[in-house]
């Protein structure tokens, strides 16, 4: 068991956006996060990550109980992420941007630099590694933050809507990108509303809703729940598998 | 016509003391303008005052180079080392402030130059072993002598001065007059029941005003600049509270800005003051006349005693004849100036091997009908003690 | 509790008051531009001036100098807007200490060039003196700034936080651009909340005048007292400011009185690091 | 139809870097038109141009028979337009309420507030729900109805969308999208960019598509459906 | 190679000018006081520029050296210089009571709370009759040996302040260039993002706050050398801050020689001013020298070395939605 959430409660004030959740990822999984917006998958997300702090519930990364540790000492053990709202390094270039992340695993900044001019190239990013952060679209961000979260080299991968904003086209080259990931041997848990996406990548989709899981199963178990439907998919969700 | 002769004078002339340090500057230079341009009635007294500048030096006329220490020693310093290879002035008078006179000082000493301080009164200033280094104000333990014998005199006239409140600020003026005078009236046994300190440029004095009311002590002391000395003046007033006998230590209650503004209200209020004013004719009378004319308000004690400083070191360069600062230095060492001849209210000038000015001495005086008058020692004397307080 | 603790206590909470006045401008240019003003201890000292010269050249009470000196500080906000600030804003937040100390020490030392190093102050027979309540004696003047102090703050943050006008404000201090989308002129908006800020600061300054000294450089001992409540209070908060303001000057009261006065700064600061420690965004701050 | 807005080579540029190269369009009043393009092909670009939150470096943008490039972008928004931007770009210090009004504020006829408002939260009731939370704390997609409710808020003649499906859960798109339709029936004239092809086409009547900054290809939304060359461009092949 | 003409004429110019302007005691301490202006400022940079962590009440570091090696004069009757380590060691520890609470404080809140912490030194230090209280404590009087450094002259002064000067420089630069220099940059980009890769950005804070504390603290043990006195004041006081940001401000904060130019323009500013104005007490001196500075802000709000900065690509809108929510 990579992570292992366990009953992870987390509330703001009265309102409790994530509310005894317990999910559990193997190494080597993709796992998919589905649910309505406000669902509380961010801030599950977040919880995972240390970003927020459990009202209660414990969090396992790696057979370490990380449940108090700050999100830096969980990305040392090899847990990274993507945001939902791109938070890039505005004032750095794109290069720049990826050497933090290898930073992490390379002790100078040559190699540290040489690990992240590879990772871009990878993501795809090859072509813009001395244009400044701030020139990229969103969807150029959040592949910037893909690239740094890989070149931190890590166990396991958050991807919190790494894929909206893109086309068609874009999307196909997306889950490629993310299947050689996991072909690396990166666990991965993914966010996403684009049903294809979940669809041709999870293995294994849990969905939440008003904080809670309400279903969990293959994609095609869930797609086809009733309660996923109506609590999520809507009538016409063919379109948009 | 000779060149004319530099003198440096250091001042805060911008930052929180600027106020103290304009009023100076106007002072020296009315006393520049009477060495340079005479006064028939000062000649009478003193010699210098004929006019033509330093018969000393062929009549060279005296330029004052003015130089803002900004209230900070560096400024003072950077000033000083300005003043003394740029300008190159005979000698330096100032900085005001004990710290900033510390540093300047300092530069001269290297450079082998004069430096007069006329009123910087930390204690320390003629410890150092200077040679170049004079200082003409009073001290700290003179004005507390002053005010210890003058409490003794109104205690033996049947005033009250069972209780004796110190209230003081906090930085080094404050401190250390306030420790002296501790010290003194311990030795001469006059009781210190409430001692209370307080930072300077307060935004509100009304609990220690408080506490002085609780206590209710016969005399207050106060040392304070004029920031405080005016919030203490309008909250006493506030919270209606009075001693019968309100002391303040000279500086803030003496800037005539706190007269114009607080005059009213503190009728009857003792002080010390190096300015006696004295009778018409007296030089101290006629250099009054000479700086109201120019600066608006009366001579005090801070004015007079710069005022004094420069003419001691005027004196000092026309009698060394030249402009070498070893000579200038050499006059300094032996200047004997009589009282008469004096602006501040002084015994005279003489200097002891350490730089300090043995004839130096304060006289205690009393706001009455708005203006400050002499009351103590009974020799210099212009007016009676008019006691208790009056206030408002 | 002995009269004078009860005396102690009134004159902490109208100097609260009044602090909460003084530091209410500072915390709306704050709240509407992300802007720390160094300059505003020099607004407060101009708006002093303005109140001592109407009164030396006209012989006017604060009922004259109040709203003269709102407006002069007011049109002095706008200028030093339109000047200054709104090209400084372009640049990173030290443009904003750099450009508003240079402004500051610009006012300081124009003030001290017109109109010198001299202290002044106010007849205090402007405001009638004094009157004892319950045994506990309340000055005029104080009354008069401490109550206006709690009218004006609480004015401005029904005003920031209850109106189109504060809402609009409000959304040109976070993103001025999304801000145009909703059609507001976000320049308009800014310069009217230096209009407003200079306005309450000028208030300030033309009631302190009545029983504080006005001299140049008054406006450094007030400027840290505003920035302490602020930073106290929570940056942009009209409401913390008071709050702020209340608890700083009966603390500082309390603790002259009990303690000593050379240490009741010492205990300010250190409640309000220790306020900082638990609420790092203030008392009213927004996280 | 006349054309409510008329885009002719424009062109904007970030420094160096050029956001749009040549676009021209036009949108008909009463009409719902698409703007296509893979990432990067500039639709946030002009979009903005559009609304006057970037300046527009050469070509006209013709809003009701005026040129309005150049103007500020408040100016321009007064004159009828509203933007749901890329990003959001919310209040985030203040309520979902709060930003709703904001929206409103270009509204001459304040009494229309009210009506409005319910309209807006009829099409997310998930704002209903949570008016008076700080919109900074919403989770994405809420914030992405925020933005569009936001600008359905001055009851634009001209609406323009950047990607209003982003982020939103399929059940939200489609009842979104069902509101767009009853806009459009009631008049509304809307420009749309948007990443996803289908639900684009089926909303619009019209489209562009635009490459690397220029519009290469226009036509009915039927019609593009079937085009071949749409495909292709997405696919990148020039 | 053009990146290298700057700095290398920079480096001959330092090296020669006291000889440009040897016999002009004025002129030879002007580039004293810029050097030790630009130590301050400099030090100040590692924490303010890099880090973005914009302290205003760097004082209090200064205080601590001035006052250290005053201390270690006055009570052990040691040279003042030997105070310096001394005030770099305990200015190191008071970085880290200081910066645990305080770091963890948003923008402006964290300015704030070090302006208090330094007021509240200043306070403190004035009651304090170790240090000689308000009336502040004087170095020696005369030279008792060459320890004391107390030279006639400041060309001495000049050499070894650009000798420490090089010597912060170089640490910064190599600093900058390495791993700490990214994680301070990605700090103050996004300080969330950075703890997302790993870097646990309190530490990184903390250790350039020491550092930037400890070379604020020597050229505080510098002053004193040269000026030989300190009183609550003119250690702890906040203009000394102020200048300290000021400086790197106008200079270009974050950038390796911005604090430089700064001391470069703002010291000489401030010296002639006060040379030829101050001495008319009209106040003319700050009026001229705020308004430049105001003209400076408002022209190159960026900086001076903004100017020779390659222009990137300002994006249409500074802002961007800021990341305050919890739900992304
Ligand atoms: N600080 C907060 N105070 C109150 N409510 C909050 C706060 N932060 C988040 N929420 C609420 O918690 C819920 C969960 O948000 P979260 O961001 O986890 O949703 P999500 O599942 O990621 O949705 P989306 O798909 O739209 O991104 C949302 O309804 C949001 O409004
Ligand atoms: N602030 C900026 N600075 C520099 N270049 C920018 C900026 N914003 C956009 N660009 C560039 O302008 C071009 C058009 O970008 P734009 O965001 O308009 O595209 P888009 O079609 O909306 O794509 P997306 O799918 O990313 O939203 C891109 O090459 C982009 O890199
Ligand atoms: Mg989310
Ligand atoms: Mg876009």
């Amino acid at each position: 068991m990579l992570i292992d959430a366990r009953n992870v409660t987390k509330a703001f004030g009265a309102f409790r956006a994530v509310d005894d959740a317990s999910v559990s990822v193997e190494e080597g999984d993709i796992l998919g996060l589905i649910g309505p917006n406000g669902a509380g998958k961010s801030t599950f997300f977040n919880c995972l990550t240390g970003d927020l702090p459990v009202t209660s519930g414990s969090v396992s990364f790696a057979g370490a109980d990380v449940t108090r540790l700050p999100p830096e000492a969980r990305a040392k053990l090899g847990l990274a992420r993507t945001f939902q709202v791109p938070l890039t390094f505005e004032s750095m270039s794109v290069l720049d941007n990826a050497t933090i992340g290898a930073l992490l695993r390379h002790h100078t900044a040559r190699e540290a630099r040489a690990k992240a001019r590879d990772v871009l190239q990878r993501v795809g990013l090859g072509h813009v590694t001395d244009a400044p952060a701030r020139s990229l679209g969103t969807p150029g961000r959040k592949r910037l933050e893909i690239a740094r979260a890989l070149a931190s080299e890590p166990k396991a991968l958050l991807l919190d809507e790494a894929m909206a904003g893109l086309t068609p086209t874009e999307v196909r080259d997306a889950i490629e990108l993310v299947r050689r990931i996991h072909g690396d041997g990166i666990t991965i848990v993914i966010v996403e509303h684009i049903m294809e996406v979940i669809v041709s990548l999870a293995q294994r989709v849990v969905v939440f809703h008003q904080g809670r899981e309400i279903a969990r199963g293959t994609p095609r178990e869930v797609t086809s729940d009733p309660k996923v439907i109506e609590a999520y998919l809507g009538r016409r969700k063919v379109r948009h598998a | 016509q000779p060149a004319p002769v530099k003198i440096g004078v250091i001042y805060p002339l911008s930052g929180n003391s600027a106020s103290a340090g304009n009023y100076s500057k106007m002072a020296i230079e009315v006393g520049a303008d009477v060495i340079n341009n005479g006064n028939a009635e000062l000649a009478k007294i003193i010699p210098l005052a004929k006019g033509g500048g330093l018969p000393g030096l062929g009549g060279a006329k005296i330029q004052l180079i003015f130089a803002d220490n900004q209230g900070t020693p560096a400024a003072g310093q950077n000033q000083a080392l300005r003043l003394i290879s740029e300008e190159k002035v005979a000698a330096l008078i100032g900085a005001y402030q004990s710290g900033i006179t510390l540093t300047a000082s300092a530069i001269a000493e290297r450079h082998g130059l004069p430096f007069l301080t006329a009123e910087s009164v930390a204690a320390n200033l003629t410890e150092r072993g200077f040679k170049w280094f004079f200082r003409t104000t009073p001290v700290a333990i003179d004005f507390a002598r002053a005010y210890s014998t003058f409490l003794k005199e109104q205690k033996a006239a049947g005033q009250k001065v069972g209780a004796i409140a110190l209230v003081h600020e906090n930085t080094e003026y404050g401190n250390s007059v306030a420790s002296v005078i501790a010290d003194q009236f311990g030795k001469d046994g006059l009781p210190i029941t409430q001692k209370i300190a307080y930072s300077a440029n307060s935004s509100d004095v009304q609990p220690q005003v408080l506490q002085l009311k609780e206590k209710n002590p016969d005399v207050v002391i106060f040392i304070s600049y004029t920031s405080d000395a005016i919030l203490y003046a309008k909250t006493m007033k506030e919270l209606n509270w009075k001693p019968s006998i309100m002391i303040a230590d000279n500086a803030g209650f003496n800037d005539p800005a706190f007269l114009k503004a607080m005059g009213s209200t503190v009728e009857g209020l003792v002080n010390r003051s190096a300015y006696s004013g004295g009778k018409p004719g007296s030089v101290p009378a006629i250099f009054n006349e000479l700086y109201k004319a120019k600066a608006g308000v009366e001579l005090d004690d801070v004015s007079v005693r710069g005022l004094q400083g420069f003419l001691v070191l005027a004196d000092a360069i026309n009698r060394a004849g030249s402009t070498d600062p070893a000579k200038i230095q050499a006059a300094l060492r032996a200047t004997n100036l009589p009282a008469e001849q004096m602006a501040a209210g002084y015994d005279g000038v003489k200097f002891d091997d350490k730089g300090q000015n043995v004839l130096a001495s304060s006289v205690v005086t009393q706001l009455q009908g708005g203006k400050y008058v002499t009351i103590f020692p009974k020799a210099r004397a212009t007016a009676n003690v008019i006691l208790p307080y009056k206030g408002w | 509790m002995s009269i004078t603790l009860v005396q102690v206590i009134v004159s902490g909470l109208l100097l609260g008051a009044v602090y909460a006045l003084f530091s209410s401008g500072l915390t709306l240019i704050w709240g509407m531009m992300n802007v720390v003003n160094f300059a505003h201890g020099d607004f407060v000292m101009l708006g002093m001036y303005a109140a001592v010269m109407i009164w030396t050249a006209l012989g006017g009470g604060p009922f004259a100098a109040v709203p003269v000196a709102a407006m002069l500080i007011a049109t002095l906000g706008i200028v030093s807007y339109f000047l200054l600030v709104r090209h400084i804003m372009r640049g990173p937040m030290l443009a904003q200490i750099l450009g508003t100390f240079g402004l500051a020490l610009f006012l300081r030392y124009s003030a001290f060039w017109y109109f010198g190093a001299d202290f002044k102050t106010l007849p205090d027979t402007i405001v009638g003196g004094s009157f004892v309540l319950g045994g506990v004696r309340f000055e005029g003047s104080r009354v008069l700034a401490g109550g206006m102090g709690l009218a004006i703050t609480l004015a401005l943050h029904l005003i920031l936080t209850r109106t189109a006008i504060g809402s609009r404000m409000l959304a040109v201090s976070e993103d001025a651009t999304a801000a145009q989308l909703m059609g507001i002129r976000p320049q308009r908006m800014q310069a009217l909340a230096w209009a407003m800020a200079g306005a309450a600061t000028g208030i300030a300054g033309a009631l302190i005048a009545n029983f504080f000294y006005t001299s140049p450089t008054v406006g450094e001992t007030l400027a840290i007292i505003a920035f302490v409540t602020v930073s106290f209070g929570g940056f942009g908060s009209v409401l913390g400011a008071l709050v702020a303001g209340l608890i700083i000057g009966v603390v500082e009261s309390l603790s002259a009185y009990l303690i000593g006065p050379v240490y009741k700064d010492v205990v300010v600061y250190i409640l309000f690091v220790l306020v900082l420690w638990f609420r790092p965004q203030g008392l009213m701050g927004k996280a | 139809m006349s054309a409510l807005l008329r885009i002719e080579h424009l062109e904007v540029r970030y420094g160096d870097l050029i956001g749009v190269a040549d676009v021209s369009l036009e949108v008909p009043a009463g009409s719902v038109v698409a703007l296509l393009g893979s990432n990067g092909s500039g639709k946030t670009t002009t979009l903005n141009a559009i609304a006057g939150i970037v300046p527009v470096s050469a070509g006209t943008v013709a809003f009701d028979g005026e040129n309005i490039a150049g103007q500020p972008a408040y100016a321009i928004v007064r004159k009828g337009l509203a933007l749901s931007p890329e990003g959001w770009r919310l209040f985030t210090q203040q309520s979902v309420e709060n930003n709703l009004l904001l929206g409103a504020t270009p509204l001459s006829d304040r009494k229309r507030i009210p009506q409005l408002l319910e309209r807006v939260y009829a099409v997310f009731p998930r704002l209903a729900e949570r008016r008076n939370q700080r919109a900074g704390t919403m989770s994405g997609g809420e914030r992405q109805m925020l933005a569009v409710g936001r600008a359905l808020m001055s009851e634009p003649k001209l609406l323009l969308l950047d990607e209003p499906s982003l982020g939103l859960a399929p059940a939200i798109v489609d009842s979104m999208y069902d509101a767009f339709a009853a806009l459009h029936k009631d008049g509304q004239t809307i420009l749309l960019a948007e990443q996803s092809v289908d639900l684009a086409l089926e909303a619009a009547d019209y489209a562009y598509v635009l490459q690397v900054g220029r519009s290469v290809l226009q036509g009915p939304a039927t019609e593009m459906a079937h085009n071949p060359d749409v495909q292709k461009i997405y696919l990148g092949i020039e | 190679m053009k990146r290298y003409l700057f700095p290398g004429a920079l480096v001959v110019l330092a090296l020669v000018y006291p000889l440009l302007v040897a016999g002009s005691p004025v002129w030879e301490r002007l580039g004293a006081l810029v050097l030790l202006g630009a130590i301050g400022a400099s030090a100040w940079n590692i924490v303010g520029g890099y880090a973005g962590q914009v302290s205003v009440g760097h004082s209090v570091f200064f205080g601590f050296g001035a006052y250290s090696a005053v201390v270690v004069y006055t009570h052990l009757g040691w040279p003042p210089i030997a105070g310096a380590p001394l005030g770099m060691v305990l200015s190191v520890l008071l970085a880290a009571i200081i910066g645990v609470p305080t770091l963890r404080l948003a923008g402006h809140y964290f300015s704030m709370a070090t302006i208090a912490v330094a007021e509240l030194v200043r306070v403190l230090s004035s009651t304090s009759e170790f240090l000689g209280g308000a009336q502040g404590l004087g170095g020696p009087a005369m030279p008792r040996t060459v320890f004391d450094l107390s030279f006639i002259s400041a060309t001495p002064f000049y050499y070894i302040f650009l000798a420490v000067l090089a010597f912060l420089l170089g640490l910064t630069w190599w600093i900058e260039r390495g791993r700490m220099g990214f994680y301070l940059r990605a700090i103050k980009d996004s300080e969330r993002a950075a703890r997302s890769l790993g870097v646990s950005s309190g530490r990184y804070k903390l250790y350039a706050y020491m550092l930037s504390g400890a070379f604020t603290s020597l050229a505080g043990s510098l002053y004193l050398c040269m000026f030989g006195f300190v009183d609550p004041e003119s250690g702890f006081g906040i203009l000394i801050s102020v200048k300290m940001v000021v400086m790197a401000a106008l200079g270009g904060a974050g950038v390796l020689f911005g604090p430089l130019v700064g001391a470069l323009i703002l010291v000489p500013l401030e010296e002639l001013s006060n040379s030829y104005l101050g001495g008319r007490g009209a106040g003319l001196t700050f009026v001229v020298y705020g308004a430049i500075i105001v003209i400076i802000a408002r022209f190159l709000p960026s900086g001076l070395l903004s100017l020779f900065e390659r222009r990137p690509a300002r994006p249409p809108a500074a802002k961007n939605q800021p990341a305050s929510g919890h739900a992304d």
